[in-house]
């Protein structure tokens, strides 16, 4: 983020002024409002000038919203957006850079600049709106969708096995990874402070409910009143979650993690700087399928030289070094003759 | 006492041995001894497609041509006068290149039972008078290097043997008169700090192969080659990539943008990409993308942003490219596209030369994508027309491809340098104010060159959007109004076209001023193209060379040129793709000569087809 | 009592309505109807680019257009006789299309505030006299339907309020004297099952509309359109997306391979995997790729495993496809490559059709990597031109580009269904012995077609490993060899260019036989450039028309065809690319006629540019 | 694998008879010529006739495997090799489908189509060989290459994280993962073995040096005479490595891995098959530099349905509910009409 990046002058920026005069091009009830309300209350939090800000995006629903915001803006093509993100930040370290992406734009298409990005920890955020669905083209399966997905595409269900956004990221030497929920305002907020606050590239999966194509697919915490789903992740504190909070969780001799009562003595205490991967790609293994408990928060956020700061260093070493450059030093250097 | 010493105007030389037998070297110090002298010059390296095939093996063999003369010559020339063959492998895979009465130098040494056989020779051709149509030496290089090398402390055998280039460097140095010293200092400078033996071996060995030819019987004269009368100044030999690499840095300082390079290794545009990355100095950012997809989408993020945005690759790459520079095309931001053309379809001949992709760069994406196209015609040209393109780029807001290709890349010849003054300004400026009472529009564009305001992130009042999506015409909201999308596709098609205007003529050179015949050409072609209108031309026939640097817009004048020749003709690397364009463009009946072997064209060869025309 | 029937040979009509209001629905039932009375038919739908625009939005906006007639036609038609808008944006975004005099139909409950708003209106239209040129007849839908659906269990208000299509569609069917029971019966197979009371007020309302123009005085007449003299058959309506669907089924019958697709969904090709994704029965499999790089690669590894590989999309996607395609070239191995074309460039406007991509699909590789291009002309068209793209494919084991595009892909046609037995014979046979004394050579070619041998893993002998890099003549094995790269580039040229010989030859429709003038045209453009024609011989003019299926190689007899007229005009969906590439080719001077609008050509406009030249 | 592999005919196949007639073009001691020759060698024990056997490569010196193997063969583009077998695989279950590939051709430019070939357990075996660089164009860092490499493309060293291949590969829900050595000709046949047994896609990293660009760069496990720096994983058996294997692994209550005595009470022991990949991944994280220790063998080997068996099925599944396609039926279905 940068440091000046209220470029001098003073911020009174409100929710209101991150909106753009474009008609909101969403279905009725689309989960991508209640996404777009929760950034644009957000963005004035963060202190940065709207000139200094830009989203860019691929090609999809979730795609459209950088259209939304009152920044600079890229509405570029199908999964790019990571890698044009990343040649603007490389030279803007000024800048504050959000890439907006769908399930199918940055797993499928964009899965290699994803992965790409992330392991050179970009300076950038990327906030992937899963749907479990491709909504723009009407309704065909995506590579988060489960097995076995009746759609458009596939009439006798899917065959593919789906990504776990988390695990991928995890795998791919994420710096910083974590979960939110559309209509979570709260949480997803929390989510997006510290993804802005972690210098480097911060994934964060966003479950999004798509009611034309892929209605209900996250009601299991939407609509969970009594949190009885959700496992809050805080860092430096037990995981203790369900009714009451009376579950917890626990993890084997060999990785793997388990439930146990919430008193017990091994419960699992949260570290999102742990040095070592393991526990955070564990706990994105903790899915409603596998324990009826879903995981929502940060799972990971450590330090790691980032990309771009380590390349304007390189530069600044080199001019160190050799001093500015002399183009016609420069073309006369080598090896040179005169004709009289 | 001194041999007799016979005058030459012009020499071709070829050093060619196995991979490991360090020809690029010997060939480049050659290059310079002889720069050194005031020769005009002109090289040709030819790398082996593999890393390192097995020593002595026919693919393991690696090449360096040079032509040098006293006067302006145009290619590394068709056919060497003298071929240093290193080994038999070396021999079998030139020898047919050499023309009869040609002078063969040979390692005797190498032609042994198993170096033979992997040459593919049943007996060895040195014995079965089958060179009896040349002047060959047989010389022992290697235990005459060995030999010289008896002493040094510290040199392997091994290490000894491998200086057997040097000797046979040194040996054609006294041939050609050359001066060794700048070589002793190169080797000096090269082994001297770290391994003094292995500088004092390989001077030793220069020296020893110098001093071989003065009292061997072997050579009866030496030759010498007068100074070239070139144009006054200050020279330095370069290649192709180096002179796009610099050229790109000099239109960074020329337009005040920082250079970004996005670039994903590519025979043979890697050198762009490795040689930019020594430059950080210079603000230079090199980022080694994980695909050419990236590297383009980069590029183009760089350019959002304000940065000179560039993306280099070859074929295969540069068709990975076409989505995203159609993004570019929509977004109207300046972006530099470098393809280095090599032979293909797909993998094809990394290696190797070709103008196959000019029909790729203009046509190669969806819908109606217009892109301003600019060729460099040899090695130190890719210079110019590196900042000719950016220029373009900048001014009108459009992706920009420049063509070279695998033999301006790595072919070498004397480069005059420019004076920094000289070069020109393409700065540009980006908007800092609402355009349209208060607010800005994004496409509203300048009359003159149809460019739109380039407004970057960190401007105050001037945040926007842009997308792939047809836009608005001056608001560049989304937009589906069918008027709309037509008037936008004639825009864009109308900016490109409307670039004529700003760039030179085409220059016709007919020296008689009375030529019937027009010889038309692009890019890297030019230099045999020249050599054969020269041939012609001596021969006591007219002809008249154009030759074009933009591909896209034609200059102003080309339908009117072409028309005044009763006929045309267009030597490409390929099966006649300027030739398309042109008969499209103008309903001129142009007729090719189309030579796609992977190699430059042969002067002879167009001379011919020149010929045949002229003599109709 | 009965009102008074007028005869009208054609009638053009538009349903236009929001995203919500089942307006495809209703087009496509009315389509039903009118094809049983045996009218000739063509439809066009307008889908909104979004999914769902919010209700009542300009943007939202879905239309669709039927054109029938007592003849055969051959377009959507340019205007619509007849508007029916559901609401104020649907009257914004149509009014326009519909000529002075033209009837409208509109819903009147729909023109309150709110929707007036939304559609920008700052008063109602249906007041303030703007539409006093037109017929005008404002019904209470809504309110009518809502009322005649009172009493039905199960339903809720939004429900019945959601049965105004059928409403209108019922008034329609009266008006132009249509049967609804083919849509009674839709309706209790569509709804009976699951929702009988739905199925109930659909009925109803469809009935009630029905009843209300019997008894309405606001209608005067009925009309009547004759049956179509259509060649005898048995008839379907079908869309381009399900022919070409169609034809690959057909395609992998005929050639007795299983048939492969690989795609990555994109508009407006998507429906095509999603239909075949349909036929596992046929031994179809559909693989939806990560991307479209995957989804050619995964065609070409069908291919390599002697499967019929496919691989469809659209522009973005194509465009991505290319180095995949190259390879392919290389491999010389059957593969279809399905671009239903959509305007651009970069996104541009994904659901409209274009021709923008004829020189992509042509030069969108690196060197030269020649392809066949074939194009079909008409939504049923596809499936013929499906087969037919194939069967080169197969024959000449090559990539080849099968052209279509949005309209095409979306609008439909009564296809006159062929009779299996009368469907070509495609198949080809796999190389199951060694063709060279006992060894197997992958590369020696059929001297007939210049076809290699297709040899599939599990056939033991003929292992053998092929590649992207240049490959020797008959061997296949690598090669660097310059004369052999000149003969292989020559040789996939010839290939290509002697299917000449191998296709029909071009046919010209010229009435009178005396035209001087010849409108030339490809693709998706044969329905509008028809009629066009019609028009201008109507109006006296003699014209000739000749339409291009195969754009690579062209038919032998094109250049001689051109020749044979003062003047050819092409009509084209772009900026003029079979225009450069017949002048290229023919060096003719033709001249182009291009709206690149996101729509269907006009067959006034294109009239209007023929009539022009007829009259020179 | 085919069951009818052998394509009736009996088998006597020797490694010779996996030779072409191709000159092999590798640098001379170049870890590729032992992988070829170990694959040369187990070939004849699979069991399945030359003719069904099919290598697919992209492009690097790696890559260039097929023409060495008396096979069918493609050596096609630049990472797409995963997608191109993905089709042979999926139409032609009777193949054994092997891919050949390098760390740039793979995790490069090939990243997506190799993470998406794992998550849908396609059934062919990809052979990575990482010699952390990129050979063939001549010695540029590659993803695999360690932070700081000095390059070609990186003269002041390389600016982006690695990637850890098999850490990827578990994060991209692979059911197969395992690690070998060039010069290792037991261990990799082992390996080769297990990868050629599991059904479905199989992911095998090859440590391969490339004594031209990047010697030496597995030293520490090629050289390891003694092997202290391998830790060798047996499924089923504690987890003991270094001099006399008197060093073990226990994992941590927070999931990382640490060193104990070798008879620690809570030595790991090796399970390739559970059901959670934490601790496949959790051993993916040892490596020399944080644990001067290397795992090599499976680490990760499970079964779950695999694409091309699913696809089968559906197609059998449709045959038996509606019958062979009918072609002129189903021109026919629809709304159909005569005019006489
Ligand atoms: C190169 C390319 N391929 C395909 C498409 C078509 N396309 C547009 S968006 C999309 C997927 C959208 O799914 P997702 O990324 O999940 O976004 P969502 O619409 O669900 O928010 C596809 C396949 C395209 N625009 N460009
Ligand atoms: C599309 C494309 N981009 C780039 C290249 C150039 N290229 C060939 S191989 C290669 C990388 C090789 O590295 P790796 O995959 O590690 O294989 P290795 O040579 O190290 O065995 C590159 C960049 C190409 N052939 N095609
Ligand atoms: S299709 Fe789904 S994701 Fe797209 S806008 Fe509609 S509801 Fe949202
Ligand atoms: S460059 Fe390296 S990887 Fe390539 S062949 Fe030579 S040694 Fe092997
Ligand atoms: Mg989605
Ligand atoms: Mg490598």
């Amino acid at each position: 983020m940068s440091d000046n990046g209220t470029n001098g002058h003073k911020l009174t920026l409100t929710a209101k002024d991150y909106r753009t005069d474009q008609e909101v091009r969403w279905c009725p009830g689309c989960g991508d409002y209640a996404i777009l309300a929760a950034m644009q209350a957000f963005m004035p939090e963060l202190g940065i000038a709207r000139e200094n800000t830009v989203f860019v995006s691929g090609i999809g629903c979730a795609a459209r919203f950088p259209y939304y915001m009152n920044t600079y803006g890229m509405h570029s093509i199908h999964g790019r957006a990571p890698a044009i993100a990343t040649g603007l930040a490389v030279t803007r370290p000024d800048l504050s850079v959000w890439v907006a992406t769908g399930d199918g734009d940055a797993l499928s298409i964009g899965g290699n600049h994803l992965i790409h990005a992330l392991r050179r920890n970009v300076n950038f955020k990327i906030l992937l709106f899963n749907n479990r669905i491709y909504g723009l083209t009407k309704g065909q399966y995506s590579p988060t969708s489960e097995l076995g997905k009746v759609t458009k595409s596939t009439p006798m269900g899917s065959l593919d096995w789906p990504f776990n956004p988390l695990s991928l990221a995890i795998g791919a030497e994420a710096t910083f990874v974590a979960r939110a929920v559309d209509t979570d305002k709260a949480g997803m907020t929390e989510v997006l402070r510290a993804a802005a606050e972690h210098r480097g590239s911060a994934f964060v999966e966003i479950f999004q409910n798509c009611p034309i194509f892929n209605d209900d697919a996250f009601d299991f915490v939407r609509d969970d009143k009594e949190g009885i789903n959700r496992i809050a992740l805080r860092d430096g504190e037990p995981i203790r979650w369900g009714k009451d909070l009376q579950k917890a969780l626990r993890q084997r001799s060999d990785g793997s993690i388990e439930d146990c009562a919430a008193d017990d003595a091994g419960v699992l205490v949260h570290d999102a700087q742990h040095e070592s991967a393991a526990l955070a790609f564990a706990l994105s293994r903790v899915t409603q399928e596998t324990h009826g408990g879903t995981p929502i928060g940060v799972f990971r956020d450590v330090e790691r030289p980032v990309y771009d700061d380590l390349m304007a260093e390189q530069l600044a070493a080199a001019t160190e070094k050799r001093g500015e450059g002399d183009l016609a030093a420069l073309l006369h250097s080598g090896e040179t003759w005169t004709i009289g | 006492m001194a041999k007799p010493v016979e005058q030459l105007s012009q020499v071709i030389v070829r050093f060619a041995g196995d991979s490991g037998d360090g020809m690029q070297l010997t060939g480049s110090q050659f290059t310079s001894e002889t720069a050194l002298l005031g020769n005009d010059i002109s090289t040709l390296p030819d790398f082996p497609a593999e890393i390192r095939a097995p020593a002595g093996s026919l693919p393991g063999v690696s090449g360096f041509q040079l032509h040098f003369a006293d006067f302006d010559i145009l290619t590394p020339g068709d056919e060497p006068n003298v071929l240093v063959a290193m080994n038999p492998a070396a021999l079998k895979t030139n020898i047919n290149d050499l023309p009869k009465g040609g002078t063969l130098i040979v390692d005797e040494d190498a032609f042994k039972e198993r170096n033979l056989q992997k040459a593919g020779y049943a007996v060895n051709p040195l014995e079965d008078g089958s060179l009896s149509e040349y002047q060959v030496h047989a010389v022992p290089l290697t235990s005459l290097t060995v030999g010289a090398l008896k002493g040094i402390e510290g040199v392997t055998s091994r290490e000894a043997e491998r200086s057997k280039n040097m000797f046979a460097l040194g040996l054609m140095s006294w041939l050609y008169g050359r001066p060794i010293e700048p070589t002793i200092e190169f080797l000096q400078a090269k082994f001297g700090a770290k391994r003094p033996e292995i500088a004092e071996a390989n001077v030793k060995a220069l020296q020893a192969g110098y001093a071989f030819g003065e009292t061997t019987e072997t050579f009866a004269v030496t030759y010498e080659v007068k100074p070239a009368k070139l144009k006054p100044g200050l020279y330095r030999n370069i290649t192709g990539n180096q002179a796009l690499s610099l050229g790109l840095i000099a239109a960074s300082k020329q337009s005040g943008l920082p250079l970004f390079l996005g670039a994903y290794p590519i025979t043979p545009a890697s050198a762009i990409l490795e040689e930019l990355a020594g430059y950080k100095n210079f603000g230079v950012r090199t980022f080694q993308a994980e695909d050419e997809i990236a590297a383009a989408g980069a590029a183009v993020g760089a350019a959002f942003g304000g940065a000179l945005g560039v993306t280099t690759s070859a074929g295969p790459g540069i068709v990975l490219k076409a989505e995203t520079i159609g993004l570019a095309i929509m977004l109207e931001l300046p972006l530099l596209i470098c393809d280095i053309q090599r032979a293909g379809p797909s993998t094809g001949m990394p290696t190797k030369p070709e103008q196959g992709d000019l029909l790729l760069v203009l046509y190669g994406r969806n819908s109606e994508s217009p892109v301003p196209v600019v060729a460099a015609r040899s090695p130190s040209d890719c210079f110019d027309a590196a900042i000719e393109a950016c220029r373009i780029a900048l001014k009108y807001r459009t992706p920009v491809y420049l063509l070279s290709d695998a033999y301006l890349a790595n072919g070498s010849e004397p480069w005059l340098l420019p004076d920094v003054e000289s070069l020109p300004d393409i700065s540009t400026a980006f908007a800092t104010e609402p355009n349209v009472d208060g607010e800005f529009m994004p496409y509203l564009r300048d009359d003159q060159t149809l460019a739109r305001p380039w407004a970057i992130p960190g401007t105050p009042g001037l945040e926007h959007r842009i997308g792939g999506l047809e836009k608005a015409d001056v608001t560049g909201n989304i937009s589906y109004d069918p008027d709309n999308h037509d008037l936008m596709t004639r825009l864009r098609t109308q900016k490109v076209a409307g670039i004529a205007s700003d760039i030179p003529e085409l220059e016709v050179d007919d020296p008689e001023g009375n030529a019937k015949v027009l010889v038309l050409g692009w890019g890297g072609t030019y230099g045999p193209i020249a050599a054969a209108c020269r041939r012609v031309r001596k021969g006591g026939g007219n002809v008249a060379q154009a030759h074009l640097r933009h591909l896209n817009p034609f200059p102003r004048n080309t339908g009117e040129v072409l028309r005044r020749y009763d006929r045309v003709l267009i030597p490409e690397m390929n099966l006649g793709q300027l030739l398309k364009l042109v008969r499209a463009e103008f309903l001129v009946d142009a007729v090719g000569y189309n030579r796609v072997s992977g190699l430059p064209l042969r002067a002879a060869e167009v001379a011919d087809a020149i010929t045949a025309l002229v003599e109709q």
